[in-house]
C-alpha cells in the first residue's frame, strides 16, 4: 500500500429530512484493495455509494480520491478523476447496441471529449478496445443486439463492462450479483476478479460467498455507521458483527 | 414486442466508408439532380423546394428529438430567426452592393440560428424532459409574440421581403428561375444532411444517444449530460438556421408564420410521422407532409381532418413512424422472406385501403350533402361524378366500405401468421 | 433509400397537380384564400361569391370576347404567406393569369411582391393581382405595383369616411380607439387619430390602445377601461373572434354608444351578436345591402340565396371585381395579354349594382367608390346575415370616399 | 380604487375558470405523466355539446349533461387510445394528444362549421347584478364564480375526505408506490382522465357563452393551461389554484393599466428620441403593458423554470 489511499472518507453524514441515514462514516481504502461493504437491508450502503460518487450531496464530512477532495464535484467530474461505478438497478443504455454501450463508455477516457470533428467509427483503436472489453465480459456474440433485449445476467455483465471500460482505477460495484442464480453468480464473480486485476474495487454485496471469496477487507455498515472493518476472518470473528448481522447468515452457510 | 426493439435500435454502421453506406447518398444525389427533368413545371419544383427545406428542418429537429431525446415545442424560432437574418442580409447587401454571393447566404442563416441556440440553450438545456419542453414552449411563444411587436426587425404582419437576384451572377446564374434555386437548395440539402449524418457519428453525437437513453449513466462515464445536450442543441439550431436561409432565398419573404407555434407543432408532427428512430425518418415525414399539405389540400377542404386522423393512426399503430414501418421489414428482407409477405399484404391492405377510401368518400359526401349550393347536387369523387342527394351512391359506398373492412378483418390473421413465418428462421425463436 | 422511394410517390402526385388543368380557352381566375383553418368560413363564403358572380355576371351572359368563360380555380392558402406563394406557382402553372385574394395583409404583401418578381422574371406568364379585401394602405402607397388592383377601399379611405360621419355628430365628444396589435390595427388607429384631429379637434381621444392579436381570452378588462373612460363612441378594426369578443364584452359591461367597426358582419359574427349588438354595432363598408340599392342587386342577392341558403353577400365588391375584369377584357380585346387588361382597368369607370359608381384610380390602382355606414339591427332587413334575422341597414353614405386622398405611389409601368 | 375592485373580481372569474382546466390537467399530468395537449379541446367540446343541448333542452340541461358526455368521451379515449400508446413511452403519448387536439378541432368544424356559435347565457342570468362605479357586474359572472368555487370545494372534499381521493393524492406524489399497493391503476387512470376532462367540459359549458364558442377556442386556451400547472408546480392542486389566480389577475391587470414603456424609460433617465420612426428601438419606446399582457404568463413560466424547476408549490421536478 502506498502512502496516499485510493479512497478516504472522513466523517461522512447524510440526512433526508429529519432522518439521518449515514451517521459519520470514516473509511480508508488502499490502492488495489478489494473492499466489500456489507450490512443489513436499509443500513445505508447504496446511499454511501451515492455520496461517494457525487450522486447526492453529503450533509457533512468529506471524501477524497487519491488525496483529492471530491466535495462539490458533479458525478462526471468525479468519474474523470478515475472513479467508476455500477448500479444496483441495471443502468445501461437500453436502446443502443451492446457494442455502442461499451464504446460510449470508452469515449471520454480515450480523450474524445465533446469533439464533433472525429468519426467514432473511423477509430480502429476505439473499436478494438470496445471489442476487447466485449470479449472480456463474454458478450461478443451479442455485439449488435440492443442492450435492452439482453438477459438479466448479460445486462449485469454489460453493466460491469461499461463500468470498467473507461479504465478507471477505482471501481465501485453496487450489488453486482443481486437476483442471480448460482451459476450466473459464479460467472459474474469470476468476471469481477478478472476485470479488477490491479485495480481498487469497492463493492456492496449481500451474497456472503461472493464477499468472502473476493474481498481483501470488509466493512460492516449498520444503521449508517461502520461497526467493523478488517480482513474477512477478523470481521467474521468480531462479536459485534456477529451480533448485529452476520451470525444468522454464517450459521446458515455452514 | 419485437417491433419496439427493432425500431428503437440505433443504426450504427461500423468501419469507414463502404459502398453500402455510400450507396443511399449516391442514389439520392442522382435522383435529386435529375428529378427536375421529369417534373418540369414550376409548381412541381416549388413543391420540391419546399420539401427540401422541410427535410433540412426536420432532420435538424430530429437531432434533438430522435438523437438527443429533447422535445422542443418552439423550434420554429431557430429556423425563423435564421431566415429573418438572411433576408435582412439580402437587403443590406443590395443596398450597399456588397460582394456576397447568394449561395453562401444559408451559412449566415445557420450562424444566426446557432447564435440564438447558444443564447437559449445556455439555460434551457440544463434539464431535459418536461423542464426543457416547457422552456422551449415559453421561449417559442415569447419570440413569436415579439415578431408582431418588434416591427423593426420582424416587419410585423407583412414580414420582411427581399430580392434574391440582387447580386452578381454566380457562374452566370442569376437565380431568376425556380429551377436555379432548386439546385442551390439541393446542394445545401445534401451538404447539411451529410453533415448531420456525420454529426451523429461523432463522439458528441454518440453521447447524445447515450444521454437520451440514460443521462445519469452518461454522467458516470465522464460526460456532463448538460453539455452534451447543449452541443446537440446548438448543432440543431445551426442547421435550422440553414433551412431558414434557404427559405429566405426560395420565398424571398419571411413573416410571423415562420416563428409561430403552428410551425413548431407541425415540425414535431412531421418528424414523428417520418419516424424519430432512424436518420432518414424525418426525410420521409417531410416529403409526405409537404405532399399532404400542398396536393391533398388542392383536392379537398377537409385535408386537415385526414391529416389529424393519419397522425392518430400512426402514433397508435406505428409508433416508429413510416421509417419504422419500412425498417420492420428489414429482418425479413435480410432472411430473404419478404416474398412470403407480398401475397398476404395485397390480400389485406387492398381491402383496407378501399375501406379507408370508402370512409373518406362517406365523409366527403356528407360534407357535400350539407354544404353544397342548392341545385349543385353533383359531386366528383375518385373521377366519378354522381348526385350526392340520391340514395344509390350512398348505399353503394356504404356497402363497399363495409365489405372492404370485413374482408380486411378476415384476411388479417393470415397476414399476421405470414409475418411470423417471415420473421423466424428455422429453429430460431424470436 | 427512403428518399428515392418517396420521390417516386411525389412524382405521381405532383403530376396530378398539373393534370387537372385541361380546359381550353377559359379565363382562369385563381382564388387564393383560406379554405381551411380558422378563417375558412370567410374564405369559403368569398369563394362562393366569386363562383356565383362569374356564373351570373359573365358566363350566363355568354362569357367574354368570343364566348370565353370565367373559371374560378380555388386554392387554399391557409392564411399563410408561404402557402400563398406555393399556390400562386401552382395556379400560374395551371394557366391562371388573374389572382384574386383578400384575407390577410400578410398573404397580400407576399403575393404582390412575388407577382412583381414573377412578372419581371417570366414575361411569358405574367399575372394580375386583383385584391378584393386586403386593406393595408401600403399596398396602394409605398408598396404599390402596376400588377395590383384593389377593389375595396383601403383602411385610410374607410377611416376618412367614417370620421366624416363621426365629425357630423355633435353628441360625440370622446372617442376610444382599440385594435389588434399589427400593421392593420396600427394604421386604423393612426388614421382615426389624424382624421379626428383635423375634422373635429374638440373630440378627445380618451383611449388608444392595441391588444395582442388572437391571444386575448377575455376582453372584460379592456371593456372596463372603455366604460370607465366614459367614451361616446368606440372605433375598432378588429375582426374574427377578436371582434366578437371585444364587442360582446363592451356591450355586456354597460356601454350603449356606437361601436364603429370594419368587420363586424357576416361569417357568423352577425348571428353571434344577435340581439346584444342591436343598434350599437356599426359597420363601414362599400356596398349597400339593406335596403337594396337597385332592383338588380335584389335579384342578384335572391339568386345567390337560392343557391347558397347559408351564404351571405358580405363582400359586394366581389361582384364588382368580376364585372370590371370582364369589361376590361372586352375593352382590351384579349384575356391573355394582362398588360393590356391592366391598362384597360386603369381609370375604368363602372356603375355597381350596390349603389355606387366605381373609378379605378390610375395612379395607385385604388378603387374609389361610395362608402356606407350601416347599423346592426333586425328592423328593415331585406337580406339578413347568417340566417339570424339580423343584418346591416345603411344609415349614411359618403360619396366617392377618398377621391382626393393622396397616394405616395410611384408606379413602375412595364415598357 | 373602484376599478381595482372590479378588476379583482374579473381576474378572479378568469383565474377560477383556468383552475377548472388546470385542476384536471394537473391530476392527469402528475398521475400519468401525460402532457395532455388535448385538454383544452375537451373544454371546447363541453361548450359545443352544451350549445347543442341548449337548443333543445335549455342551458341548464346542457350544464348537467354536457360535462358527463365529455367525461365519458375522455374516459373512452383514455381506454381505447391513450392506454394503447402508453406502452410506447411519453413522447408518443404526447404526440397522440397533440394529434387528438388537431382531430377534435377538425371534427368540431366538420359538424358545427367554422363560425361562432350563437351560444348565450340563459335569459334568467342576463341582468346586471350590481354596479361598481358604473362598471356593470353581470349576474352570469357571479354565477361562474359560484360554479367554480363549488367545484373547487367539491374537489377538495373528494380528494381529502374520501378513500378514492386518498389513493389519487398518494398517486400524485408516489405514482409507482400506489401501483405496487395493488390498486387498479389503469382504472384509476381512466377515472381520473374522465373526471379531469369532465371538469374541462364544465369550464367549457360555462365559459362558452361569454368567451365565445368557436373552433379556435381550444387553441386560444391550450398552452396557457400548461403554463398554469407548470408555474404552480406539478401534482399540487393548491399550486394550480394559486397559479390560476395569479395568471387571472396578471392578465386582467396588465390589460387594464396602460403603463407605457416610454414612461418607464424616461423615469429611469433615458431620453426619448425626437424622431421615433428613425430609431431602431422605436418598438420598445411605443410598448405598452396591454400589448404584452397575454404573454406575461409565458415569461413568468420561463423564469420560474430557470430558477425553480419544480414550480411554486411542487415537490418534484416537472
Amino acid at each position: 500500500m502506498t502512502a496516499v489511499p485510493a479512497l478516504n472518507i472522513q466523517g461522512l453524514r447524510k440526512s433526508f429530512g429529519k432522518t439521518e441515514i449515514i451517521r459519520g462514516v470514516d473509511l480508508t481504502i488502499g490502492r488495489q484493495e478489494r473492499h466489500a461493504v456489507i450490512g443489513p437491508n436499509g443500513a445505508g450502503k447504496s446511499t454511501l455509494f451515492n455520496l461517494i460518487t457525487g450522486r447526492f450531496p453529503p450533509t457533512g464530512g468529506k471524501v477524497s480520491l487519491h488525496g483529492k477532495d471530491l466535495s462539490g464535484l458533479a458525478p462526471f467530474q468525479i468519474n474523470r478523476l478515475g472513479l467508476s461505478r455500477s448500479f444496483q438497478i441495471t443502468n445501461i443504455f437500453p436502446k443502443m447496441s451492446v457494442f455502442e454501450n461499451v464504446r460510449c463508455s470508452l469515449l471520454w477516457a480515450r480523450g474524445y471529449r465533446y469533439s464533433f470533428w472525429n468519426m467514432v467509427s473511423k477509430s480502429r483503436d476505439l473499436s478494438e478496445a470496445a471489442d476487447a472489453i466485449l470479449d472480456q465480459i463474454n458478450l461478443s456474440d451479442r455485439r449488435e443486439l440492443p442492450a435492452g433485449v439482453l438477459s438479466y445476467a448479460e445486462q449485469r455483465a454489460l453493466e460491469i463492462g461499461i463500468t470498467i471500460a473507461g479504465g478507471a482505477d477505482v471501481i465501485m460495484l453496487d450489488e453486482p450479483t443481486a437476483g442471480m442464480s448460482h451459476s450466473e453468480t459464479d460467472y459474474i464473480v469470476d468476471l469481477i476478479r478478472r476485470v479488477t486485476e490491479n485495480k481498487t474495487l469497492i463493492m456492496v454485496e449481500h451474497d456472503m460467498g461472493v464477499v468472502f471469496g473476493l474481498a481483501d477487507r470488509i466493512s460492516v455498515l449498520v444503521y449508517g455507521e461502520i461497526i467493523a472493518t478488517g480482513r474477512p476472518e477478523e470481521v467474521r470473528a468480531n462479536p459485534k458483527v456477529q451480533e448485529a448481522y452476520l451470525g444468522a447468515a454464517l450459521e446458515a452457510e455452514h | 414486442m419485437n417491433r419496439q426493439a427493432v425500431q428503437n435500435q440505433t443504426t450504427a454502421p461500423q468501419g469507414g466508408v463502404t459502398l453500402a453506406t455510400a450507396l443511399p447518398w449516391i442514389i439520392s444525389t442522382i435522383v435529386l439532380l435529375f428529378i427536375p427533368l421529369v417534373f418540369t413545371s414550376n409548381s412541381a419544383i416549388t413543391i420540391m423546394n419546399q420539401m427540401a427545406i422541410t427535410i433540412i428542418f426536420a432532420l435538424a429537429y430530429n437531432m434533438l428529438l430522435g438523437q438527443g431525446g429533447m422535445l422542443s415545442f418552439g423550434h420554429a424560432i431557430y429556423m425563423g430567426f435564421g431566415g429573418f437574418v438572411s433576408v435582412h442580409v439580402i437587403n443590406y447587401v443590395e443596398d450597399y452592393s456588397l460582394p456576397l454571393p447568394l449561395p453562401v447566404l444559408p451559412l449566415l442563416g445557420g450562424l444566426a440560428g446557432l447564435a440564438l441556440a447558444i443564447l437559449i440553450g445556455s439555460f434551457s438545456t440544463r434539464k431535459a424532459g418536461t423542464v426543457f419542453a416547457m422552456i422551449s414552449l415559453g421561449v417559442g411563444e415569447l419570440i413569436a409574440a415579439c415578431s408582431v411587436i418588434i416591427v423593426v426587425f420582424f416587419g410585423g404582419e407583412e414580414g420582411v421581403s427581399g430580392d434574391r437576384t440582387y447580386g452578381l451572377p454566380v457562374f452566370g446564374i442569376e437565380f431568376l428561375q425556380q429551377i436555379e434555386v432548386y439546385y442551390l437548395i439541393v446542394f445545401w440539402l445534401l451538404l447539411s444532411a451529410l453533415l448531420m449524418y456525420l454529426f451523429s457519428r461523432t463522439p458528441v453525437g454518440r453521447m447524445a444517444n447515450a444521454v437520451r437513453d440514460n443521462p445519469e449513466r452518461a454522467e458516470f462515464l465522464g460526460y456532463s449530460a448538460r453539455w452534451v445536450r447543449f452541443f446537440s442543441f446548438c448543432a440543431s439550431g445551426f442547421f435550422c438556421g440553414i433551412a431558414g436561409g434557404l427559405f429566405a432565398i426560395n420565398y424571398e419573404i419571411l413573416t410571423e408564420e415562420n416563428l409561430n407555434l403552428v410551425q413548431s407543432g407541425s415540425i414535431l408532427l412531421i418528424t414523428f410521422l417520418g419516424g424519430v428512430g432512424f436518420f432518414f425518418g424525418p426525410i420521409i415525414g417531410a416529403i409526405v407532409f409537404t405532399l399532404l399539405s400542398t396536393v391533398l389540400s388542392l383536392q379537398t377542404d377537409l385535408w386537415q381532418l385526414y391529416v389529424g386522423a393519419l397522425f392518430l393512426a400512426a402514433v397508435m399503430y406505428f409508433p416508429g413512424g413510416l421509417a419504422g414501418v419500412i425498417m420492420m421489414h428489414w429482418p425479413a428482407f435480410k432472411m430473404g422472406n419478404i416474398r412470403l409477405l407480398i401475397g398476404p399484404y395485397i390480400k389485406t391492405f387492398t381491402p383496407c385501403l378501399v375501406g379507408i377510401l370508402g370512409t373518406a368518400a362517406l365523409i366527403e359526401m356528407t360534407f357535400h350533402f350539407r354544404h353544397a349550393a342548392i341545385g349543385d347536387e353533383e359531386m366528383t369523387l375518385f373521377w366519378t361524378t354522381f348526385n350526392s342527394h340520391s340514395v344509390l351512391p350512398w348505399l353503394l359506398v356504404v356497402a363497399v366500405t363495409a365489405a372492404a373492412f370485413w374482408l380486411t378483418r378476415r384476411n388479417l390473421p393470415e397476414m399476421v401468421a405470414a409475418w411470423h413465418t417471415a420473421n423466424s428462421l428455422p429453429g430460431v425463436s424470436k | 433509400m427512403g428518399n428515392t422511394t418517396s420521390f417516386g410517390v411525389t412524382a405521381v402526385l405532383a403530376l396530378s397537380v398539373s393534370a387537372t388543368a385541361a380546359f381550353a380557352d377559359n379565363v382562369k381566375i385563381a382564388f387564393i384564400d383560406p379554405l381551411s383553418g380558422p378563417f375558412a368560413s370567410t374564405g369559403t363564403n368569398g369563394l362562393h361569391q366569386f363562383e356565383f358572380a362569374a356564373e351570373a355576371l359573365v358566363n350566363d351572359k355568354g362569357g367574354v370576347l368570343d364566348g370565353d368563360m370565367f373559371e374560378i380555380l380555388a386554392f387554399d392558402n391557409k392564411t399563410s404567406p408561404k402557402e400563398s406563394l406555393i399556390q400562386l406557382q401552382v395556379a400560374i402553372d395551371q394557366g391562371a393569369r388573374y389572382i384574386v385574394q383578400g384575407n390577410g395583409s400578410g398573404p397580400a404583401h407576399a403575393l404582390t411582391d412575388a407577382i412583381k418578381k414573377h412578372n419581371k422574371r417570366n414575361p411569358d406568364s405574367q399575372v394580375l393581382f386583383l385584391n378584393y379585401a386586403a386593406v393595408d394602405p401600403a399596398l396602394t402607397n409605398e408598396k404599390c405595383s402596376f400588377w395590383h388592383f384593389r377593389f375595396d377601399a383601403n383602411a385610410d379611405i374607410k377611416m376618412d369616411a367614417l370620421t366624416d360621419v363621426i365629425a357630423a355628430n355633435e353628441d360625440v365628444q370622446k372617442v376610444y380607439v382599440i385594435g389588434q396589435d399589427y400593421s392593420f390595427g396600427k394604421s386604423v388607429a393612426e388614421a382615426a387619430v389624424a382624421n379626428l384631429a383635423e375634422k373635429r379637434p374638440d373630440i378627445e381621444i380618451v383611449g388608444n390602445e392595441l391588444h395582442p392579436i388572437g391571444k386575448v381570452k377575455d376582453f372584460t378588462p379592456y371593456a372596463r377601461k372603455i366604460v370607465a373612460a366614459e367614451t361616446d363612441a368606440v372605433i375598432t378594426g378588429n375582426w374574427g373572434s377578436d371582434m366578437l369578443g371585444l364587442g360582446k364584452a363592451i356591450i355586456e359591461n354597460g356601454f350603449t354608444g356606437p361601436i364603429y367597426t370594419y368587420y363586424a358582419a357576416g361569417s357568423g359574427i352577425t348571428g353571434a351578436f344577435g340581439e346584444t349588438g342591436k343598434g350599437t354595432i356599426r359597420l363601414i363598408a362599400e356596398g349597400q345591402i339593406n335596403p337594396p340599392a337597385t332592383d338588380e342587386a335584389t335579384a342578384y342577392y335572391e339568386a345567390f340565396r337560392a343557391k347558397y341558403p347559408e351564404g351571405n353577400i358580405d363582400q359586394p365588391r366581389i361582384s364588382n371585381v368580376i364585372a370590371m375584369l370582364a369589361a376590361a377584357i372586352e375593352e382590351a380585346g384579349t384575356a391573355t395579354d394582362v398588360v393590356a387588361v391592366a391598362n384597360a382597368l386603369e381609370g375604368a369607370e363602372f356603375d355597381s349594382m350596390w349603389g355606387s359608381k366605381i373609378i379605378m384610380r390610375p395612379n395607385d390602382h385604388q378603387a374609389i367608390q361610395n362608402m356606407h355606414i350601416a347599423v346592426h339591427t333586425d328592423d328593415g332587413i331585406t337580406f339578413d346575415y347568417d340566417n339570424s334575422g339580423f343584418g346591416v341597414v345603411t344609415e349614411s353614405e359618403i360619396e366617392m370616399a377618398g377621391m382626393d386622398s393622396t397616394s405616395t405611389c410611384d408606379m413602375k409601368r412595364p415598357k | 380604487m373602484d376599478l381595482i375592485l372590479v378588476n379583482l373580481i374579473d381576474g378572479l372569474v378568469t383565474g377560477l375558470l383556468l383552475f377548472m382546466l388546470s385542476a384536471g390537467l394537473t391530476l392527469i399530468f402528475s398521475m400519468m405523466g401525460v402532457l395532455n395537449f388535448a385538454h383544452a379541446s375537451f373544454y371546447m367540446l363541453g361548450a359545443y355539446f352544451a350549445y347543442q343541448i341548449s337548443l333543445f333542452m335549455g342551458f341548464w340541461m346542457g350544464l348537467l349533461i354536457a360535462p358527463v358526455i365529455v367525461g365519458l368521451a375522455g374516459a373512452g379515449i383514455e381506454r381505447y387510445g391513450l392506454r394503447r400508446v402508453h406502452q410506447y413511452g411519453h413522447v408518443p403519448e404526447l404526440i397522440f394528444t397533440f394529434g387528438l387536439a388537431l382531430l377534435i378541432e377538425e371534427i368540431v368544424q366538420f359538424i358545427w362549421g367554422k363560425n361562432q356559435m350563437p351560444y348565450s347565457p340563459p335569459e334568467i342570468l342576463q341582468f346586471t347584478l350590481f354596479s361598481i362605479a358604473g362598471n356593470a357586474i353581470p349576474a352570469y359572472k357571479i354565477f361562474m364564480l359560484c360554479m367554480s368555487m363549488g367545484i373547487f370545494i367539491a374537489l377538495l372534499y373528494v380528494l381529502t375526505r374520501t378513500r378514492v381521493g386518498m389513493v389519487i393524492q398518494a398517486a400524485l406524489s408516489y405514482p409507482k408506490t400506489v401501483e405496487a399497493l395493488g390498486h387498479n391503476v389503469p382504472l384509476v387512470f381512466m377515472g381520473v382522465f374522465g373526471v379531469g376532462t369532465a371538469l374541462a367540459g364544465v369550464a367549457g359549458v360555462i365559459a362558452g357563452p361569454v368567451l365565445g364558442t368557436f373552433p379556435g377556442m381550444a387553441f386560444l386556451l391550450g398552452s396557457i393551461v400548461f403554463v398554469t400547472i407548470v408555474i404552480g408546480g406539478l401534482g399540487s392542486l393548491w399550486g394550480a389554484l394559486v397559479a390560476s389566480l395569479l395568471i387571472g389577475w396578471i392578465t386582467t391587470f396588465a390589460a387594464s393599466y396602460n403603463v407605457a414603456m416610454a414612461d418607464i424609460l424616461v423615469a429611469v433617465g433615458f431620453e426619448k428620441p425626437a424622431d421615433l420612426s428613425e430609431s431602431a428601438l422605436r418598438d420598445l419606446w411605443s410598448l405598452t403593458l396591454p400589448q404584452i399582457g397575454p404573454i406575461l404568463p409565458y415569461l413568468l413560466m420561463v423564469l420560474i423554470l430557470v430558477f425553480r424547476p419544480y414550480g411554486l408549490f411542487g415537490k418534484r421536478d416537472v
